[in-house]
């Protein structure tokens, strides 16, 4: 076990000479251009960008703690229940729009939560990248620590996992507050469809 | 393409295609009806014996409506044509092919599906009719932004 | 859209001919909406033929439902090669097209 | 069907559910794939190559693709690779465009006005796309490796798919990194592994036949970054021409049998 974890470093590491995440990013500077409402500032990584490339997704456990508290740190919660509407947490998890440069500013985004996760068992065409979330309210139950727990990973995925694929979208701007409420319905509420 | 080229094409069009459309008409009443009963009753036909004879190969699912492959095939001796109703698109019927002498009861060919439907496939053999259906699901495909 | 091309092969198997024609159609259904969000006209082959050495041994009516570009496979009794085949449609615009390819 | 019908109510059912779902759906592009209208693009692509162009109203016949002017047969398989008079490596579009400027004295600005089309209008360099590539299938894919250019293009190219970047964070591995995963009910191909990349270059370019499109490797890493929210790649830009280097390069030794057919 702890050889295939070296073996897995290993392999991880990029050879001597390769590119460093910095000249990657000059390349991509020169190489890119402004379009709709994407600017230049979205190839500057942040640090969470550069440590993931850097470690190919396996950051050190104790700088991985403590970049996660810092992420911790963007989630805002809101007042109240964060249980929304599942059937607008639906709609959201269906709709793979938002922040591409040809997507309008003003339009609502969704969560492209099908692309990656099982959830309803009506859609059939769901992805596999993220873990199946069939039946997640129905196991965990929607007390508020729950609602919290998934109000704050919608949010921002990188608070509890610092190299998780998935994106932080309360804290890029994709979803609204309004929005991920309606998400975290749709995964906890009993009559959602997940839980049925 | 020139002025010239243009004028022949039309001409051609005009003089070789007239035979053509008059030879095989397009059934507007069975093609413009909206539902299954209704563009069976525009091709004349009043019922069909279920058959599995007549075998549609089709994927169970298909991820993109707009283009759904289906082979379409019948055993039943004296074939003479083969129809494609898709029973839930706003114009159900979608295609008759009729084969002469020289041609084997058999089609390849996509089509759209507005929504997961039974495509159903009537042969014709000796005035009577055979019939055979089966579901496709359409589902969304790619990240749908 | 003027007519565009068409492509065909047509195999002799056992017994049989795999006749595989493609055709360029925009196969319009009049339900779909352009960029500017009008709705762009039906526009579909009603009519296709195939024959045989000038014989015509499918004749096809189609609607608005066969796919953009459409691809057909026919099968043909017997065949030899060197047998002409002429594939020819007609849409609802009066355009039409042909084309030809011997048996090999 | 019954037992996908179970599946709805029965959750025990959901493993062989799925499993059905993804097998009818492989099902499903293996049928598409055999009914191609792609190869309709090449004789259209052919006629834009011989067409006279430009202020100095010429064809591309004299384009050197890399196996000398005017050759088609097999170029395509041996690209990208590094061109001596441009300095740098290239691939089959940026080599397009190379030839549009230096043949047929048209503007950089002129020639990429419409690099990607639309089903009723291809673009210039996917139809030439469509016919070159067409005059490669049966040949083996061998890019350019030997030159410096071309291995720090390989370089480059492997470290942007693993660049994390954008609103979502995502590099090329998010999605292609992991066997057997897929986005909604596309299986991805982790391409960074021979044996997953070789197919899949071996069958670009190709048509869409969701969006009844011919589409290119330049309009797939454009596509891509769209959708992990980054700003626009330029056509024929370093970027775009590392990262098909280091795929065809990472499936060199395939047999080319494009163009293909895509969902």
């Amino acid at each position: 076990m702890s050889r295939l974890a070296l073996l897995l470093v290993l392999v991880a590491l990029p050879a001597l000479g390769d590119p460093t995440p910095q000249d990657v990013q000059q390349v991509m500077q020169r190489d890119f251009h402004p379009r709709g409402q994407v600017g230049m500032d979205r190839v500057v990584q942040d640090g969470v960008q550069r440590v993931c490339t850097e470690t190919r997704d396996r950051p050190p456990p104790e700088l991985a703690k403590a970049l996660e508290a810092d992420q911790m740190k963007t989630v805002v919660y809101p007042q109240g229940s964060l249980i929304g509407d599942w059937k607008r947490g639906e709609a959201i998890a269906q709709s793979g729009r938002g922040l591409t440069w040809n997507d309008k500013p003003g339009e609502p985004a969704g969560g492209s939560c099908y692309n990656c996760h099982e959830l309803s068992p009506r859609e059939l065409s769901h992805g596999t990248i993220g873990p199946s979330l069939r039946g997640f309210g129905k196991a965990r139950g929607a007390a508020p620590e729950v609602q919290r727990y998934v109000y704050g990973k919608i949010y921002n995925a990188k608070a509890y996992n610092l190299c998780s694929q998935m994106p932080r979208l309360g804290a890029s701007g994709t979803l609204t507050p309004e929005q991920i409420k309606d998400l975290v319905a749709l995964l906890l509420d009993p009559g959602s469809p997940v839980n049925q | 393409m020139n002025r010239l080229r243009r004028a022949l094409v039309a001409a051609l069009a005009l003089t070789l295609v007239r035979p053509l459309a008059a030879l095989a008409a397009w059934n507007k009443e069975a093609f413009g009806a909206k539902s299954p009963g209704d563009a069976l009753k525009g091709l004349g036909i009043a019922n069909a014996t279920a058959s599995n004879e007549v075998t549609i190969d089709a994927p169970q699912i298909a991820e993109n409506g707009a283009v759904v492959p289906v082979e379409i095939s019948s055993a039943i001796a004296g074939t003479t044509a083969l129809i494609v109703v898709i029973e839930k698109n706003p114009f159900p019927l979608a295609a008759r092919f009729d084969f002469k002498d020289g041609a084997l009861p058999f089609v390849k060919v996509n089509v759209k599906m507005g929504e997961t439907s039974d495509i159903r496939v009537l042969a014709e053999a000796g005035g009577k009719y055979y019939s055979a259906t089966k579901e496709v699901k359409v589902t969304i495909g790619g990240c749908g932004g | 859209m003027a007519a565009g091309p068409m492509k065909m092969r047509a195999i002799l198997g056992a017994g049989f001919t795999d006749v595989r024609v493609l055709m360029n159609h925009p196969m319009e259904t009049g339900q779909r909406k352009d960029a500017e969000g009008k709705l762009v006209p039906m526009h579909f082959i009603q009519n296709l033929t195939v024959k045989v050495n000038g014989k015509t041994v499918v004749d096809a009516q189609i609607s608005q439902a066969v796919s953009r570009n459409p691809v057909f496979s026919f099968r043909l009794k017997g065949g030899a090669k060197g047998d002409k085949i002429e594939v020819s449609w007609l849409d609802n615009h009066g355009e039409s097209n042909s084309t030809e390819a011997a048996v090999a | 069907m019954k037992l996908l019908a179970l599946g709805f109510i029965a959750a025990l059912a959901a493993p062989a559910q799925a499993q059905d779902a993804a097998k009818e759906i492989q099902r499903y592009r293996q049928m598409v794939a055999e009914g191609s209208p792609a190869e309709l693009f090449e004789s259209e692509g052919e006629a834009l190559w011989k067409k006279p162009q430009g202020p100095k109203n010429a064809s591309l016949e004299r384009c050197d693709l890399g196996e000398g002017p005017g050759v088609l047969k097999g170029a395509y398989a041996h690209l990208p690779r590094y061109f001596k008079d441009a300095d740098r490596v290239m691939d089959l579009e940026t080599r397009l465009l190379h030839c549009m400027v230096t043949l047929q004295g048209r503007t950089r600005e002129e020639a990429t006005k419409r690099v990607f089309g639309s089903a009723d209008r291809l673009s210039e360099f996917e139809s030439l796309s469509a016919y070159i590539a067409g005059q490669s299938r049966g040949a083996k894919i061998e890019p350019g490796t030997a030159h410096p250019k071309e291995k720090a293009a390989y370089e480059l190219g492997r470290a942007l798919y693993f660049q994390r970047v954008g609103a979502w964070d995502f590099s090329c591995a998010s999605c292609h990194g992991d066997e057997h995963k897929r986005i909604r009910m596309q299986e991805l191909p982790v391409l960074q592994k021979p044996e997953a990349a070789r197919p899949v270059i071996a069958s670009w370019p190709a048509y869409r036949v969701s969006t009844s499109q011919f589409i290119t490797l330049q309009w797939r890493m454009n596509d891509c970054y769209r959708q992990m929210r980054t700003p626009e790649p330029t056509f024929g830009s370093e970027t775009t021409v590392a990262l098909i280097h280091f795929l065809t390069v990472t499936a060199r030794g395939e047999t080319y049998g494009g163009p293909g057919n895509k969902r």
